[in-house]
């Protein structure tokens, strides 16, 4: 192959990929070029078409989706008129590819040095012993505690992070000139995130391979790639280097990518502090039964939340943060008395609801919600918008029919709703949905939310759109409110306070503005660290 | 491991101790007494009572289970009313006969069924699997025992080449005894296919959305090794859960089968103990069908981790 | 359950060659043909089927149809069965009755040899009997002997080695006939040594033409001809009479499945099939290879009409269903004309069967129609139950359906298995029933099985006090002429009071190969083997 | 999709004739599929009688319609008590979880474990060898399964989180099951039931094979087939018709089955 060192390793001309009997083209005439050991990241929302070009590169498009126009040039030679034989020498050793959900993309059954080993074997003449070393000098590599044993294990043994890094290695065992990463740490918590990502940009300037980074998290794209090109709706919208396109967008749909960055607003006034606080969690304990081992006994039980305290006063957006495991989302549940807890007091009002009774209880959950991260699963599939609002008012003997279907039409107004009230769940896009949960949680004008990740499982720009609107429907309403999340970046924009919690204990807590700028305790200094934040980044450059 | 299989097997003692109890009492609350059908309505009640006693049956009902029971634990169960022979051989020998038969036709089943639905998923909406699924879902379709009916009409009467009729036990003359099985196998073979195809189908769709296959074809790997390697060991799983499932049932005797085919397999035995009130047999045999249920299921959850590590033997 | 059945000869020569070479590829041996080799009957072997193995060896004790049919050839009575079911002399040279008819003396034959080669003396009489009046050999017809049933036997003596005298408490004009009945064994007489030191069961030494050779549990009972046999001098009579054992080997073969075994008749494999369905009949009648006898025998099918019934008590509705059926269409065509019809309870072959008995019922429709008027019947469904097991049974009762609902009478079918039908009857929980009674030798037990007090005898279908005057009567006197007016009233008096419509008397047919001659079938349905040849052709 | 459109399009032309000759049977048939004609016994199809006639000389084809209507209103009855009978069982057991659960279910194992032909006979006798005895025989028979399919449904929908956010509105459990958890079953049992339908039709006929099931002399093809089995050499229509009929009407149940999966799988829902 004649590369000298300006010419493309990768240009896509002119690309088109069609449903088979779609009316819409789901890629529609879009040019892109790679040039060797470049990083290109490809930004865009769901259903923008990203997914599907990087995808037709190697021609893996699922069944039913086929590539229809334009030309593919790898190293000046066109693949897409290539068959499926002949492009086994370009897969692997030519182009890699990186994929999202961790927890699916090793094969269960084959233990893990099986799986790496088969690419060497099938594209190099290396013997076993050759191959072995290198497996293993690759895990080494990207930092695998126990290469040896690693080898030996099933992929279940691994956590989303360390299968990633699994996944890296073998895909870069085979020194691939191209290096596509499709959402490569969406799934994982911002640690593990930045450490793969650390990692395969190490790996790939070790070997010069250029890198195709799909994402829709434009602080990734701050932080490690030299060029962007932006899409929406299939269709190129812009291309251009990292800082200058995030400082000034030319397009106007790159704007609206780059505003939806979350900003920090400015802090509240201090009224909060000297009510007394509406919930008060004092010495908390929260534990699991240990896993069955042989006829009667168990392991030890595993401690989750260990002797905790925590107030939250009226009207105060709260945020609660940690790593994955840190035990922030059992925490939200056992305040709400959804999960059980071992010791300790819930103060709600002042009256314990820890050990309340069911009428204590109830009257309880009358005045608090709660909002759920998966927009799909918190939404019964067989009820329409408007029931699955209403529900909540069963409980309010107080309001008459009437008054109800008002309360309920008000409540969809204040979301952005209004006139989907006959809609089903499954007609809804995502973001929609959640505005409904969202309702359905304020429909009773309860005193105290917990959201949990409310907004990580939406798109960037309609993340924007609903954390304005929980803080508008919090400064309208006055409730307070728990808000659970491992993105810093959106806390940053709403909270008041923060906790930041580790393995079950509070290690740090005051204002947002004391606790992002000075971080005293080292774990929040390696969250804050490994939180890209790219308008930080683009103000050092302006 | 050993842990795990005393837990699983105590674990079915209560239900066979509930089955056997249930058996019990529903064959005693059937009106039809035995010994009235074994001296037929001429003999007078004198001689009928001398028979129920010999028989024991003129004992309360707990005493008789327990007798039973006693017995059963210690390996007998007991003598047939109707033609004096031990029971456990009896069922033994019987077991014989249908357990060939339905060996045979599902592991021929699986054979053709596994790669078959493997391709169908494959070829996913195109004239292949049309076809697959087509056939599969005919031979679902056809009630066995009509389909075994034709196939004894034509092979049997039209053409000669099978006897119509009989049994000879394959150890007693095996080229007369494999005469009298094949087409019962072949009946067998067909229904059980067109069940397993469509299972195993299903399976495989599922294992080809997820993203490992696809990492498979981008790390350049050559389509068959992707079925043969990757697919094919993760869609086997839900496959064997099924086959494992037929197994169970069928072995309780492919009774149906068995009275087309006139052969002497444990479903007819069990019938014709029914009718004759043959307590004895009878319980022996639900005794010994529910074991062969146990057994295959844990033969079936014993080769699962063989196929799937994540299933750790807990 | 081992069937010797090699397959069936009639299949095209071809495609048999063809199967035989697939076979033959698969390096499996082929099936070894029987053959049978000629001569005057020594050697020969005739396979007899039955559908299900002997219970035991010991005449009278643990037994079945099939193991009587087997241990007749071996053990004999002092009387036996005739051809025409009266009781004749076996042992026995004569029988004297004393006037009061306490006393029977038999005087025995001279010469008879036991099958060890013992001669027979009067003690080994009073031993047999000695042992069968014992409670603890569970003889099947102690319950007539030891005063529960007809009599009591007080003694049983031998003043000298010629005579035995049996001292009775009651009289009755039956007790040779229960001596002679197959179902106790015919009290054979058996020698000392058929029982060990400890008095445990052995083997049967009897006095039969066949003696024991192997039983093979499950496969076959194989009896071999005794040479010492001294038969009587007058030829062949029901189960006396001369014996000769032409084959030398009679072989019983244990074939359940009755399809196995007219496939084995048909491909040679079996001599003998003994009790083929009526479609079988029709199917062997048309082969040239099979010879089928076919005799009426005195097992009876009758649809019994519960008297207490509410329809079914007044008299007229019951004798227009009778009125309504036209039975002896329904004899032929159920039984493929094999049957005739017969309105009595008195079987067509028993000697007792004269005009009288031979009156029956007539279709007559119009009739029926008026009674059932008469009786205020409006219709109300009478349930008949019927089973699958006994084919003819099954077919009787749909055809009734059909021709009753011509009259008007609705009735509904209830089909049940054997066993629950069997425990309807006992109990007398029925409107009405298709149902099938064993044979039975004598009139006088036809009579005692159909009538009696419903109160005490909830399986009896006729309970007047004129027909229970008449059979205790008839179960006493021995005056043939006597009984016969007995009988005759209680069959018009039947007829009138319709407590159940008889249909037809069964026939027992047995199908054997051309080659096997000299068989003849008689009415108790007990197939008997001695004069009967194996020619040499198969 | 292609491969939808044409199974359901034969599925249904199958089940419309069905249904269409069950509802004509209960009103008109050719001649009266008891009526005995000794005369015209074991008769070839003719014009006389389009499907020729059995043993007693009745119409086959007034009595393969006769038992159209008898076999699917069996089938029909079974399928909805046993679907009912699990579907109560079923729910109780995946929501109440604990002892409820492991008692529920060890029932459950010990009834699939029974064999069904004894199940058939006991509850026959008891209850009368009709069609109300052979219904709730084979709906006891067949209930088992329809609770695993529904406790495993439950266990699934358990946790998904809009159960969780009934319990946080306060509904009470009872409530939470009744109006979240049991319309979300309806899709999986509606798959159960349509392959059930065929499994019942089966068992039905398999059961008068071995002289269990609905009494002669009324019609339904499973007897019909049992009683052509003597007559195959010399009738062979009357082998013929029955089987036939069963195995068109598995074929369009099967077929209408897989279309209702395709169009009901969870998949498909959510995109």
């Amino acid at each position: 192959m004649n590369t000298s060192l300006n010419q493309a390793v990768l240009s896509v001309e002119h690309l088109k990929i069609e449903l088979r009997h779609g009316t819409q083209p789901l890629v529609h005439d879009l040019s892109f070029e790679v040039k060797p050991g470049e990083f290109l990241a490809v930004v865009g929302e769901s259903g923008s078409g990203k997914t599907m070009a990087a995808r037709a590169i190697l021609q893996l498009l699922p069944p039913g989706i086929t590539q229809t126009g334009g030309r593919i040039l790898f190293d000046g030679e066109n693949l897409s008129t290539r068959d499926v034989k002949a492009m086994r020498p370009i897969r692997g050793p030519g182009i890699g590819m990186v994929f999202q959900e961790p927890m699916v993309s090793l094969n269960p059954v084959h233990r893990i040095g099986e799986q790496m080993a088969e690419g060497l074997r099938m594209h190099t003449k290396l013997s076993a012993a050759e191959i072995r070393a290198r497996i293993l000098d690759m895990l080494r590599r990207v930092q695998i505690a126990d290469p040896e044993r690693c080898m030996h294990a099933y992929p279940h043994e691994f956590s989303g992070g360390m299968r990633q890094r699994i996944m890296l290695a073998s895909v870069m065992l085979l020194k691939p000139r191209l290096l596509i990463a499709d959402e490569p740490t969406t799934a994982l918590d911002t640690l593990s995130q930045r450490e793969v990502l650390d990692l395969m940009v190490g790996l790939a300037r070790d070997n010069g391979t250029a890198v195709l980074l799909i994402t829709h998290n434009l602080g990734l794209v701050g932080r490690y790639a030299q060029r962007a090109i932006v899409l929406e709706k299939g269709q190129l919208v812009e291309t251009g280097n990292v800082p200058a396109i995030l400082v000034e967008p030319k397009q106007v749909y790159t704007r609206k990518l780059v505003d939806a960055l979350p900003r920090r607003q400015p802090a509240k006034a201090e009224t909060a502090a000297q009510q007394q606080p509406l919930v008060q969690v004092r010495g908390l304990c929260v534990s699991y039964a240990g896993a069955r081992a042989g006829f009667f006994r168990r392991h030890p039980p595993v401690r989750v939340i260990d002797t905790l305290d925590l107030d939250i006063h009226p009207g105060e957006m709260v945020a609660l943060v940690g790593g994955s495991g840190s035990g922030k989302t059992t925490l939200g549940r056992a305040i709400l008395r959804l999960a059980p807890s071992q010791s300790g007091q819930i103060l709600f009002r002042g009256e314990d609801v820890r050990t309340a009774d069911r009428a204590a209880l109830h009257r309880f959950r009358l005045a608090c919600q709660l909002v759920f991260q998966d927009p799909f699963s918190s939404l019964d599939p067989r009820m329409c918008v408007h029931d699955i609002v209403a529900e909540p008012l069963r409980h309010l003997p107080s309001l008459d029919a009437a008054a109800r279907l008002r309360r309920v039409q008000e409540t969809l107004d204040e979301v952005g709703l209004d006139g989907l009230g006959a809609r089903y769940p499954h007609e809804l896009s995502g973001g929609q949905r959640q505005r409904v949960a969202i309702a359905r949680a304020l429909v009773r004008r309860p005193a105290f939310v917990v959201a949990d990740e409310p907004v990580s499982a939406l798109d960037m720009t309609i993340q924007a759109q609903v954390l304005r609107l929980f803080q508008s429907l919090q400064a309208h309403h006055g409730f307070a409110c728990l808000f659970i999340s491992h993105d810093l970046a959106a806390v940053d924009q709403i909270a008041d306070r923060v906790i930041v919690m580790e393995r079950g204990r509070i290690v740090e807590q005051g204002t947002r503005d004391v606790v992002f700028d000075t971080p005293q305790h080292a774990y929040t200094r390696a969250l804050l660290e490994a939180t890209p934040r790219p308008l930080a980044v683009s103000a050092a450059y302006a | 491991m050993p842990l795990y299989l005393l837990r699983r097997i105590a674990m079915t003692i209560p239900t066979l101790l509930l089955v056997s109890i249930a058996v019990f009492t529903l064959m005693r609350l059937i009106p039809g007494d035995p010994v009235l059908l074994m001296l037929g309505e001429g003999a007078d009640p004198a001689q009928l009572e001398l028979m129920r006693h010999q028989m024991g049956l003129d004992q309360p009902l707990v005493t008789q289970y327990f007798v039973w029971l006693r017995h059963a634990l210690a390996g007998d169960l007991g003598v047939s009313t109707t033609n004096g022979l031990a029971v456990l051989p009896l069922i033994w020998e019987r077991f014989h006969v249908s357990a060939a038969i339905v060996l045979t036709a599902v592991a021929l089943a699986s054979l053709i069924a596994v790669p078959a639905g493997l391709i169908a998923a494959w070829r996913k909406d195109r004239p292949t699997d049309l076809a697959i699924i087509g056939a599969a879902t005919l031979m679902l379709s056809v009630p066995s025992f009509w389909l075994g009916l034709l196939l004894l009409m034509f092979f049997g009467q039209f053409l000669g080449w099978l006897p119509v009729v009989g049994y000879v036990p394959m150890s007693e003359n095996f080229s007369q005894g494999v005469l009298y099985v094949i087409l019962p196998i072949v009946t067998l073979v067909l229904v059980e296919t067109g069940v397993l195809t469509r299972m195993s189908r299903a399976s495989t769709i599922e294992i080809l959305r997820l993203e490992y296959v696809a990492h498979a074809r981008a790390k350049g790997v050559p389509e068959s090794q992707v079925l043969r390697r990757h697919v094919l060991p993760n869609a086997f799983n839900p496959t064997l859960t099924m086959i494992g499932l037929i197994l169970g049932h069928l072995l309780s005797g492919i009774a149906v089968l068995e009275t087309v085919f006139t052969l002497p397999g444990l479903g007819r035995l069990m019938i014709d103990s029914i009718f004759a009130r043959d307590y004895p047999v009878l319980q022996g045999c639900l005794l010994f069908t529910a074991c062969i249920y146990v057994v295959i299921n844990l033969i079936v959850d014993m080769c699962y981790p063989l196929f799937d590590p994540r299933v750790s033997v807990q | 359950m081992h069937v010797p059945v090699p397959p069936p000869r009639h299949t095209t020569a071809r495609s048999r060659r063809l199967l035989q070479a697939t076979a033959w590829a698969l390096g499996l041996a082929a099936g070894t043909a029987f053959s049978q080799t000629g001569g005057t009957g020594t050697g020969q072997t005739l396979r007899i089927q039955i559908n299900s193995d002997i219970r035991s060896t010991d005449p009278g004790g643990n037994r079945d149809d099939n193991t009587d049919n087997v241990l007749l050839h071996v053990g004999e009575g002092l009387v036996a069965l005739r051809e025409d079911t009266s009781i004749g002399p076996m042992l026995a040279s004569k029988v004297d009755t004393s006037a009061d008819g306490l006393t029977y003396t038999f005087t025995l034959r001279d010469g008879v040899k036991f099958q060890n080669g013992a001669t027979l003396v009067a003690d080994d009489v009073v031993w047999s009997w000695q042992r069968y009046l014992r409670p603890a050999s569970n003889w099947r017809c102690l319950p007539e002997f030891d005063g529960k049933g007809m009599t009591k036997v007080l003694s049983v003596e031998a003043p000298n080695p010629k005579t035995v005298v049996f001292k009775l408490e009651r009289a009755s004009a039956l007790f040779l006939t229960m001596m002679a009945r197959p179902d106790c064994g015919s009290a054979a007489i058996l020698h000392r040594s058929s029982v060990g030191p400890d008095g445990q069961w052995k083997e049967p030494v009897g006095t039969g033409p066949y003696k024991f050779k192997e039983w093979k549990r499950g496969q076959y009972v194989e009896l071999t001809r005794f040479d010492g046999y001294t038969s009587r001098a007058e030829p062949r009579d029901g189960l006396t009479g001369g014996k000769k054992a032409e084959v030398e080997n009679l072989r019983f073969v244990v074939i359940p499945d009755s399809a196995a075994a007219k496939a084995a008749l048909y491909s040679g494999g079996l001599d003998a099939f003994i009790s083929p369905s009526p479609a079988d009949v029709v199917e062997m009648r048309k082969r040239s290879d099979v010879v089928v006898d076919n005799t009426p025998v005195m097992s009876m099918i009758a649809l019994l009409l519960q008297t207490n019934d509410p329809v079914l008590k007044d008299v007229r509705v019951r004798r227009a269903l009778a009125l309504a059926l036209d039975t002896p269409e329904i004899a032929s065509t159920v039984t493929e004309g094999l049957s005739v019809v017969n309105n009595s309870v008195v079987p067509s072959s028993s000697p007792y069967y004269d005009a009288v008995q031979a009156t029956g019922f007539k279709r007559d429709l119009t009739a029926a129609k008026k009674l059932l008027a008469e009786a205020g019947y409006r219709g109300q469904p009478i349930r008949m139950i019927a089973n699958k097991r006994y084919e003819s049974l099954y077919s009787s009762a749909v055809l009734v359906q059909a021709m009753a609902s011509e009259a008007g009478i609705n009735i509904e079918l209830e089909v049940l298995d054997w066993a629950t039908q069997l425990d309807r009857y006992t109990k007398g929980q029925y409107q009405s029933m298709a149902f099938i009674y064993s044979a039975r030798i004598d009139p006088s037990l036809n009579y005692e099985m159909v009538s009696g007090d419903k109160a005490t005898q909830p399986r009896k279908a006729w309970d007047s006090p004129y027909a229970q005057a008449r059979l205790t009567e008839s179960m006493v006197s021995r005056d043939k002429a006597r009984r016969q007016v007995l009988f005759d009233e209680m069959h018009k008096q039947m007829l009138q009071d319709v407590p159940m419509i008889v249909l037809f008397n069964a026939s027992d047919a047995t199908a054997m190969r051309k080659s096997v001659t000299g068989f003849k079938g008689w009415a108790p349905a007990k197939p008997r083997f001695w004069n009967v040849r194996l020619d040499a052709s198969p | 999709m292609k491969k939808l459109k044409t199974h359901t399009l034969i599925g249904g032309v199958l089940i419309g004739t069905l249904l269409i000759l069950a509802v004509v049977a209960a009103v008109w048939t050719p001649y009266s599929p008891l009526g005995i004609d000794l005369r015209s016994k074991l008769q070839a199809p003719s014009m006389a009688h389009w499907l020729g006639t059995d043993e007693f000389g009745r119409d086959v084809a007034s009595r393969a319609m006769q038992g159209a209507s008898t076999s699917c209103l069996i089938a029909l009855l079974t399928v909805a008590l046993a679907t009912a009978m699990g579907l109560v069982v079923g729910v109780v057991a995946g929501f109440m979880r604990g002892w409820t659960d492991r008692v529920l279910m060890a029932f459950n194992d010990t009834l699939l474990a029974f064999p069904g032909l004894l199940l058939a006979l006991g509850v026959m006798v008891i209850v009368g060898a009709n069609q109300w005895g052979i219904v709730l025989a084979l709906s006891l028979a067949y209930a088992p399964s329809v609770v695993r399919v529904v406790r495993g449904t439950v266990l699934s929908l358990r946790e998904r989180e809009y159960v969780e956010a009934s319990r946080m509105i306060g509904n009470s459990e009872i409530y939470t099951m009744w109006r979240h958890i049991l319309p979300n079953c309806v899709a999986p049992i509606a798959v159960l039931a349509t392959s059930m339908f065929g499994w019942v039709l089966l068992s039905e006929s398999a059961l008068s094979f071995l002289g269990l099931g609905v009494p002669p002399p009324a019609p339904t093809w499973g007897n019909m087939l049992a009683s052509a089995r003597p007559y195959m050499a010399s009738a062979v229509w009357l082998c013929l018709v029955p089987g036939l009929c069963i195995a068109l009407t598995l074929l369009g149940i099967n077929l209408l089955g897989e279309s209702l999966r395709d169009r009901l799988d969870p998949r498909t829902e959510r995109a």
